[in-house]
This record gives structure tokens, C-alpha cells and sequence, in this order.
């Protein structure tokens, strides 16, 4: 794929090719989707969720299906901060692609002590924080629904990260508690905004009236998901100027001019890598048709034409 | 790996609610492991996850492959309804490690237990150990007459021994695939087997000899199919570690994972 | 269709034949589908929200379509509650079929009066407070989010109310906010709980950079949204033992099963009814050989079997 | 008022992304009026809202119906890949108003104004007035000459005298229908309409005569199609009271509401 230098955005310590990364835990640590395309043609990777220890996750099944999304309780399945520093980082620098290294943990301590390991790791570009996994009992919740907590949270990263800090919303909130959450961490210092998480949602398998995810709930994910996305983006963008990485259900070009035009920068793509893996590579080669459509002369302009404060 | 619209050759019903598709494109090259799957794009916007099937035959000289499905919901009852001439996403061959097919000597005892729809990985596996001379014995459990499928193709293959197993007794013998499993004289060198999980662990449980190499293909809810997600762990035989179905297996020794 | 004594369903204020009721808000008053099939067929038949004056609602457009679901700003357009008194409710007391009659306001003041001017209707069974809708922006979506208001809110109307109260909840909180909701209203006397109304959503047309609807923001409702209304009945079965009428993207029999092991006592179908019209009869129609399958004497016998508790 | 499967006789396409679809079933015999639609059921189980579209003709002889759709989205576009002998669920016809092509006397002038895929009602409306012997004018509107569509099928209703304009001049007479509404020599006795909002607007305000009874086919974005849910309001001249545009309408008197 040539440089299009239309599609260029620059972020907060992500300086991307193109407005689209994966998303956060639908993309492991790119070793999978490297067999299929090379990761450098990606604005950027984001990293499943990393805690301090390694964490074997929830029982399975884990995943469901909804009309048009699935539910997830992977429970953060991961190998801990220092594998991820060792085995993971190193392979994803094999390719000319920023990484944002998604974190979790129980307590504020895990939070800072993974970005301590992650943060002198050269290609991650920045971090974001998920304050809001719907599916670990014990970790990130409260975080995800208590400004307080949450400003926290990112004062305490920010003090020992040396990268730009993004912080994960939750939709599973109201929306007065969302615009409180965002102007929260932005007064706490976070560079940026991740929006929107899953959804809490459930499935009951009616022939037999047991729930379908072994842990009973889990979170909602994609296409079904997209106006929730866009509402949240559109109303946290009504009240920053913060960089908005927008995400929830995009599954094609038109989806990603939609994120840009409600207020989001950049975007990210979770669910749809299940669809179609090669969903990110070919959304990327029809922005510049849809830039072309709409008149516009980059992805920057479009962004001033949407949404803003 | 590839991701690739397939043709339609033919979607024929089999048994009871049991279809048998049979696809052709380049993705058939590709095919080599018997044990391996499809994840195949059902039709329609508003399913965002693909569905896991093992591959249940191909044929390299005329480029097709072929898969066996039962209508179980709202994906298989769609693939039902798919005619010759339609295009399927599908993306495969996946799964690291199908049935070792090239292990097993010729003269040595090779049993194949399928149980319902985990019959038809087995039948890819019987071709390509009878292709390398060695024969099989195969036991078939189903719930039903009215299930039962393949047991001609399996008859057919050279000195394949079959044994066909129902619930309720309606066909064949009546009981379950253990019970045939303990009526033999003696404990087979390689089991290979696939079905439901309940039947797999009643066949390691109750009737597999310590000194019989056996396998089993597993079956997981999947997200991404190709090892990204986290949706289709299962234990280490020892506890200590994890492996993905979907890339890692989906066929693993006994010993090496908890059922 | 002959009577089926093992659908019905017996919960305060309501008889039902079965546990199939349309939806406030997308089955009006009942006259258009009364020309499509019989409405004595019906468990219930919950009506649109009604106010204290005639509303003429939101600017079109008033709907768009999302992916398994659609938004809708309608703005609660209804003739006020003495029309609905002298024009509506006698309508459908020519049909054998309880009425929940769907009340909202701007005050709690406006909820009483409401009331007061229906609750001698005959065939008003019981009232069903909309303290959760999204779309009318003085009114409503703060009773949603306050256990304090809602609890008020739920004490003042039952004060006047000559039939069964139930209150209708909002997915646009927290989880621990919903319990929180649920008991608050418990305790202030509602008989029955309805849930979930719709999510805060949003699309924009990315041909125009604009919002499709013209209040920008909407509800969200539809298959989409299934698994959220799921989660949030079985959270809310966990705490309380007061009937649920739940709702929330059923499409077929198969949902309506899928409801009732959640912890639903009967249900509700909105925009199921836009896609097909007959889809309640139809249902009703599938719900027995449903029973049968799963070897259930009874809906009552199915419910005791799901979530409890 | 009808739900019903229907039969796909034919789908052509008729002109630049717009394709003419050929109904049968027996909801053709309750069609009775130019300015009725049908709300179409899109296949596809991620669409939960119908689309309205008009009625273009109907031969109750042959018993099927006619209606011409452009592909603007989602919906349309899977419209267009429907192929004959597929079946698609109507339901209709809908609208309690239609255009009132029996009040026009012989020998009034009666003219017809559409644009764009506002034109398929019109031709109905044609049909059912010549039907009666009455004569009518028609002027067409279109954006490019690619676009145009039914010029030759107004052309063979007897007496019919027609009048194509282009926005870009490519074809027909350049220049839009108010243009050519405005070179006649006298405002005519009956005007139907049907078309974009600003055409409508635009022939109301610049064009229509106090004397000209005029009628206009409105558009909004729908739920029920049937009057249940309040999506289609549109408010009444007087600005006291609305009218819901898929049930009391889709035509109204220009005077009868705010366009
Ligand atoms: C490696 C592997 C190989 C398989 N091979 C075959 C085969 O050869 N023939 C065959 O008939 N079936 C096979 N299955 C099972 C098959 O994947 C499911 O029956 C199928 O996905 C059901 O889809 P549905 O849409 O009809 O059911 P639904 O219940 O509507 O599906 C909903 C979701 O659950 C998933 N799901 C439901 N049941 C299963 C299951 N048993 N395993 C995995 N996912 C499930 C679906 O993929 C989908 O994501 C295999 C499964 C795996 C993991
Ligand atoms: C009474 C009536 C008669 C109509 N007759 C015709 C006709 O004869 N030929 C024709 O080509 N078009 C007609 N339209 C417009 C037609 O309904 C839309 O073009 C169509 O719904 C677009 O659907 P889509 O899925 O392709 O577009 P999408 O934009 O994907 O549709 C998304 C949603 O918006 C709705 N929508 C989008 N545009 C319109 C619109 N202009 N009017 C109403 N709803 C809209 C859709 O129905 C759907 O619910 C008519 C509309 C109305 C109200
Ligand atoms: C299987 C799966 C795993 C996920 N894991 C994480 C995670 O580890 N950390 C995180 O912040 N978000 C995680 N998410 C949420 C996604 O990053 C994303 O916010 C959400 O799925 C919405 O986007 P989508 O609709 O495109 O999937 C996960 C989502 C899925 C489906
Ligand atoms: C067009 C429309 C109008 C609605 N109006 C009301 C209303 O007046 N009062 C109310 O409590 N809920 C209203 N609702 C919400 C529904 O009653 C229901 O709670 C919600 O749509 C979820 O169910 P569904 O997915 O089956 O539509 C409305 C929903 C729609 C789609
Ligand atoms: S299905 Fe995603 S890791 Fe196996
Ligand atoms: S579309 Fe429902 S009232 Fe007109």
C-alpha cells in the first residue's frame, strides 16, 4: 500500500499512517493477523489488556452471539506485564506500526506497575488505560464508574508513565456520569479518550434456560453497539478538545466517516476482525475514496467538519 | 491460511437435520490435515461470528472439499439453505495440530470413535490412513436412526471395520460408543476421536488404556478462530498452562488437556 | 384461537390470556392493528405514553435505522390524558384485553394528574410510569437515574392511583444504580417493575456529516439491545420479587422463553411490531408447541424454572 | 391492508440505479388508488424498519403491481438483487389518501409534476386519468440524463404531453419543473405532485396558483406504515394540528399541511 498522506493523523504519542487500529483484546498481540497482512499497513495496534501477573481468564464458553454483536468474558486472559514486554512488544517492532498498550488491574498499584514494565518499551506510543472491563469481578468497575476514582487512577499512571496516557470509557453509565468522567481524567492529566467499551449485557440458551457465557454475563460488542458509540463520542466531544479514539461496532468505511464526523480522531475495529480479518487493511484502502466522495482534502479536515466543541 | 469466497458444488441432505456441502477454490490446495476446520461466514448482516467445521473430506484432483454440518441454529440453518452456484466466505484451513494421520504404522490397531456431527473429521482421517495402507476400525454413535450418515463411505474405504452405535437402538447396535469401546478384546494402539464433550471424557475416563495413543478434536464457542481472542481456551492437562483450540488444536493428545 | 390455560398469566392489575403485550409506544392506542387481527388475542395491550396536555413531540425525522435495531425521538407525541380518557380508552374496552396504561410527565405533579384522570378507566388494569424516557428533554429522564426521584415519584402517583403501579426502568445507568432503582421503587410501593426502555443512541449520515435524527440523540431499540434488557431483568431478579414485565428486542417465541428463564413474568414487543405487524399473534401462537418442547405444564411453571430469587 | 408474501415477476433495471419490480399475489386486488405505497420487508434479519414505496402501477387482469425504486442505502441496494421467483413480504396497500384522480372533470388541465423517483406514483395517477379520458400534462424532472425514466411509457397514454427536464441539461429541456411549470400560459385546474421536499416546497411558494388544486405525495422516514407510532408527523397549515403521513396520507391538499 502506498503512503497516503491524506490519512494521516497525529495523536498523542501515535503518529498514524491512517486513522484505524484494532482494537484492544481482538487482536491478541498481532502475531495471528501478521500471517494475513503486514501490521505496518495499520495506524496503530492496540494491545489486549495487560495486568500485572499473567491471568487465565474466565471459564468458557466465552463468547456469544447477539443479532448483530456478541457477548464476551474472556476475564483478561494474558501472559503479565513482563511477558508482554519481552515476548510480545519485541515482535510487534518488527513492523513500522505504534502500539497502544491497553491496561488493567485489581488495584491502582496494578495499573502503575504494568505501565512501570510497559513504558520504556520503544514502540509503545501510549497507553490506555480500561477502566471499565465489565468482566473481571474484582478489577476495573469502579474505576469505570466513579469520576473520583477514575481521576485517580490516571494521576497516579501519569506519574510514571513517559508515553501519553488514553483512558477507556464505559458506556455503562448515565450519561451525566460519562461527561463527568471525561472532564475528570482530562483535569487529571490523561492525553486522551477511548470510547466506547462493551456493554453489560446477557444470553439465555432458551432450550435449557441456563445463561450462555459460564460467566452468566458478559460484554456487548459490535454493530449493535454503534449508536451507543456514537452518542457517547458525540456528547464527551460537546464538552473536550482531548483526542477521542472512537470504537463500538464499525465494520466498514462508511462507519469509520460516521466516528469521525461525531467527534473521534482516530478509530478502532474490535468485533469485525471476527467477521472478516482483513476488515482493517480494507478499510484503510476505501477512506481516501470516501475522502474523494465527500469533498474532503484529509482525514484532519473531515474531523473539523464534524462534531465540535 | 486463507480467506476466500468458495462455490457452492453441491448442499445435499444426509440425515436427519444433517447436511453435506460440498465447496470448490483455491482455499483446497491448502488443505492437508485431517482434523482441520473452516470458519465459515454465514450469510446475513446481522451475524458478526463465523461457524467452526471440520473439514470432512477433499478431493486435490478435482479441487473440492467437503463439510459436514447439522442445523443446530440460526448458521447451520442458514448453510442449509445455500444452493450450487452460491459464494461462502470461508476462512481455513485452521488448527495447528489435526489427527496425526502419519503416525500410525501399518498392522497397528487404529480405532476412529465419532459421535454425531464429530463423525465426519474422523472419515477425513480414515481416507488418509487407508491412503497409507493402514486399515481402521470405526465405532459411530448416534442418537438415532434417523441420524446416522456416512456409514456406506466409511464401509467402502479397504478393510475399514464399522460399527454403528444408537441411543435408543433404533439402528445398529443399541448403546453408546464406550460400550462398543469395552467390548473389544483388546485396547487399540491410536484412538482418534470427536463428538460431544460428555462422550469424549466417558472415553477417556472409563475406557482409554494407558498404553493407547489417543487424541481427541475439540469443540469451543470461537470468536476469531485463529488464536487472537482468548474465546476458546482450554486447561493443560496439568493445570499449569492453557492452550487455543483454534490454532493450538483443534486435536490434542488426552493427556495434554483437561476435557 | 382457542384459549390456552397454560399461557395465562396472572399479575396485579393484569389477567392475561398469555404473556404477550405490544409495547408502549409502538401500538398506539390499538385502533390501526385492531384492523390487522383481533386485540382480545393479546395478554395486554400497553398504550403510548400519555401526558397531562395533547404533545406534538420532536421535529422529523423520528426514527433511523441501526443494525438489528432503530432509534426513535418521537417526543412522546400523544393527545393528553383526558383524549386518551374519552377517545382511546373506550375503544379498546370493546376488546377483551387489559389495558397498562404508560404514563409520563415533566413533574411528578404531571404523573398524578395522569393517573388521577385514568385510573377509573374500566379497563385500565394498571399504570406503567415511563420515568426513563430518553427523548423529551424536560422531563422524565431524571426520575431514570434518581432512586430518591424515582422513589418519590412512585409514592405520589400511588397515593392516587386506584389500580396496580408499575414502574418502567432505564438501561442508561449503572448496574448498581438499576438495584438501586428496583428497590427504591419497591420500597415506595410499586407493584411490578417494566424493563428496559431504550439506550441513549445516536447515528450520524456520513453522506452529510449530520444527525439523521433531527433531536440528534434517540432510543435505541430492537433486537440490538436484547442482551442489555436480559442482563438487567436477571440483575434486577436477583434482589426483588415483584413481577417484571420485560422487554427489550423480542423478535420470536424463542425470545419471548429466553425472557421468562431471565426472570420476566410476562413481556412486552415494541419494534418487532414495525417489521412485522402480526408478530404478537404470531408468537402467541408458537408459545404452547414452546412448552411442549421443553416439557413445561404452563408459562407459570417455566418462569418458576429460570432465574429466581 | 395486507401482509403478505410476494411473488418477484421481474426486476429490471430502468434506468441509472433505479430498477422497475414486478409483484403478483393476491394483495394486488386491493390496490386501488395512485399515491398508495407498499412497505417493503427487506430480507436481511439486521433490518428491523420496512421501506415505503409507491405504488407505480397495477394490471389487475394480470394481477401484479408495479414499483420503480432507486438504490439509495442499505435497503434498496438489497431490493435491487432480488430476482424473479423470489418472494418479498409487503404489506399494503397503504396510505388512506391518495391522489383524487376521480375529481378531475374532461377537459380540465390537469397537470402532473414529478421528480425523481417521486415519478413512479404519478404514472399510476396518468394511467387512471386517461383511463377516465381525461388528458393530462406531465413534467419530469431528473438530474441527469442517465436518470430519466417512464419518458417513453407517458408518452403512450393517449393525449399525454410530456415534458423532460434535466438539471445539468444533459437531456430533455435543461433547467427544473418549476422552470417549466412557470413557462406555461396559464396555471392549470389540478396539479399532483410528488418528489424532493425543496421541489415541493419550491412549486408550493413560486408556482402554484390560488385557483390550481394541488395535491402533493409527501416523504418522512417511517416505522409502523400504519399510523401506531408517531414517526411520520407532518404539521397542518394551520399549524394546530399534524397529520400522520403514512396513514392520512401520503397525499395531501398543499393547503392541508406545512411542507
Ligand atoms: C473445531 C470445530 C469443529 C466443528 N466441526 C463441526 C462439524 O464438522 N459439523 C458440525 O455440524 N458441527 C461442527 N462443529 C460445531 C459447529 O460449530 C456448531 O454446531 C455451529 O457453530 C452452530 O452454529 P449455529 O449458528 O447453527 O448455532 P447457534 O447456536 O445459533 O450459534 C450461536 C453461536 O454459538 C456458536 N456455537 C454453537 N454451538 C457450538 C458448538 N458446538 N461449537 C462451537 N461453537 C458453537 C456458533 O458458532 C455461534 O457463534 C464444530 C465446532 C468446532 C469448534
Ligand atoms: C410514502 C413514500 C413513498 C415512497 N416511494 C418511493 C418510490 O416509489 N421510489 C423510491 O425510490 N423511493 C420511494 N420512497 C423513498 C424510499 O422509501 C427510500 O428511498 C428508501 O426507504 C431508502 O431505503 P434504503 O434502505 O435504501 O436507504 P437507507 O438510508 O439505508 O435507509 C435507512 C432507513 O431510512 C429510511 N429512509 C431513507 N430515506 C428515506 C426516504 N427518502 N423516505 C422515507 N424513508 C427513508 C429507510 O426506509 C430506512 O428505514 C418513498 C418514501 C415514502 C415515505
Ligand atoms: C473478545 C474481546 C476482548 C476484548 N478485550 C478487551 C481488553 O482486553 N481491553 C479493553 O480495553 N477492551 C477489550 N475489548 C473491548 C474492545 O476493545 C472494544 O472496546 C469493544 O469491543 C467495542 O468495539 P467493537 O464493537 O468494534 O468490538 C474486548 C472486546 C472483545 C470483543
Ligand atoms: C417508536 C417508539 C416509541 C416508544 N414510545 C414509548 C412510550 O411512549 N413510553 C414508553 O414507556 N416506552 C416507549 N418506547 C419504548 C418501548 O416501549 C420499549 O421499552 C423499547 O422499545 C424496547 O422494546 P423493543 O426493543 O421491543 O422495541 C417506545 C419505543 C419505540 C420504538
Ligand atoms: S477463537 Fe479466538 S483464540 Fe480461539
Ligand atoms: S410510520 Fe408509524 S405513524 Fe406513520
Amino acid at each position: 500500500m502506498e503512503k497516503e498522506p491524506r490519512l494521516q493523523v497525529t495523536l498523542p504519542g501515535l503518529t498514524m499512517k491512517n486513522p484505524v487500529m484494532p482494537a484492544s483484546g481482538c487482536f491478541a498481540f498481532g502475531r495471528e493477523y501478521a500471517e494475513l497482512f503486514d501490521l505496518s499497513e495499520l495506524g496503530a495496534v492496540a494491545i489486549k489488556g495487560t495486568t500485572g501477573e499473567a491471568r487465565f481468564g474466565n471459564p468458557t464458553p466465552r463468547v456469544a452471539e447477539t443479532s448483530s454483536g456478541m457477548l464476551n468474558a474472556i476475564g483478561l486472559q494474558n501472559p503479565g506485564a513482563q511477558a508482554v514486554r519481552d515476548e510480545e512488544l519485541p515482535f510487534l517492532a518488527g513492523y513500522d506500526v505504534p502500539v497502544l498498550a491497553n491496561v488493567s488491574g485489581s488495584t491502582p498499584e496494578e495499573y502503575v506497575e504494568v505501565v512501570q514494565t510497559l513504558t520504556d518499551a520503544p514502540n509503545v506510543g501510549a497507553f490506555e488505560l480500561n477502566i471499565s472491563c465489565p468482566n473481571v469481578k474484582e478489577g476495573g468497575i469502579q474505576f469505570g464508574t466513579d469520576p473520583d476514582a477514575a481521576a485517580a487512577l490516571t494521576a497516579a499512571v501519569k506519574q510514571v508513565s513517559t508515553k501519553p496516557v488514553y483512558v477507556k470509557l464505559s458506556p455503562n453509565v448515565t450519561d451525566v456520569n460519562a461527561i463527568a468522567l471525561a472532564l475528570a481524567v482530562e483535569a487529571a492529566g490523561a492525553d486522551g479518550l477511548s470510547l466506547i467499551n462493551t456493554l453489560l449485557g446477557m444470553r439465555i440458551d432458551a432450550h435449557t434456560g441456563k445463561p450462555i457465557l459460564a460467566n452468566e454475563k458478559g460484554g456487548l460488542s459490535g454493530p449493535a453497539v454503534k449508536p451507543v458509540a456514537l452518542r457517547m463520542i458525540h456528547d464527551v466531544r460537546q464538552v473536550t478538545n482531548l483526542p477521542i479514539i472512537g470504537m463500538g461496532g464499525i465494520q466498514s468505511a462508511e462507519d469509520v466517516i460516521e466516528f469521525l464526523f461525531a467527534g473521534a480522531d482516530a478509530v478502532a475495529i474490535g468485533t469485525a476482525n471476527f467477521t472478516n480479518p482483513f476488515v482493517c487493511p480494507t478499510i484503510i484502502r476505501e477512506l481516501p475514496s470516501w475522502l474523494d466522495y465527500l469533498a474532503m482534502e484529509s482525514v484532519g479536515d473531515l474531523r473539523q467538519q464534524g462534531v465540535n466543541i | 491460511m486463507k480467506n476466500e469466497q468458495m462455490m457452492v458444488v453441491e448442499n445435499k441432505t444426509i440425515a436427519a437435520k444433517t447436511h453435506e456441502l460440498t465447496l470448490s477454490g483455491p482455499l483446497v490446495d491448502a488443505i492437508d490435515q485431517p482434523g482441520t476446520f473452516l470458519h465459515v461466514a454465514v450469510p446475513g448482516d446481522d451475524l458478526v461470528l463465523r461457524r467452526p467445521i471440520s473439514i470432512a473430506a477433499v478431493d486435490q484432483d478435482v479441487g473440492t472439499c467437503t463439510i459436514v454440518y447439522k442445523e443446530m441454529g440460526v448458521g447451520t440453518g442458514r448453510l442449509a439453505r445455500s444452493r450450487a452456484g452460491d459464494q461462502l466466505e470461508m476462512l481455513g484451513p485452521l488448527g495447528e495440530q489435526g489427527f496425526p494421520v502419519e503416525k500410525p504404522q501399518v498392522g497397528e490397531d487404529v480405532l476412529l470413535i465419532g459421535g454425531g456431527v464429530g463423525v465426519p473429521p474422523l472419515y477425513y482421517a480414515a481416507c488418509e490412513l487407508v491412503k497409507r495402507g493402514v486399515t481402521v476400525s470405526v465405532i459411530l454413535g448416534f442418537q438415532t436412526a434417523a441420524a446416522i450418515f456416512y456409514e456406506r463411505e466409511f464401509h467402502e474405504l479397504p478393510g475399514c471395520d464399522v460399527r454403528v452405535m444408537t441411543d435408543d437402538g433404533s439402528n445398529g447396535h443399541p448403546g453408546t460408543v464406550v460400550d462398543a469401546l469395552n467390548e473389544r478384546p483388546s485396547p487399540p494402539d491410536w484412538l482418534f476421536s470427536c463428538g460431544p464433550r460428555g462422550m469424549l471424557r466417558a472415553i477417556e475416563t472409563h475406557a482409554a488404556h494407558p498404553k493407547t495413543n489417543g487424541y481427541v478434536s475439540l469443540e469451543e464457542r470461537m470468536g476469531c478462530g485463529i488464536g487472537a481472542c482468548f474465546a476458546c481456551v482450554c486447561e493443560t492437562g496439568d493445570g499449569s498452562s492453557y492452550r487455543k483450540i483454534c490454532r493450538e488444536g483443534p486435536v490434542f493428545a488426552f493427556k495434554e488437556v483437561v476435557l
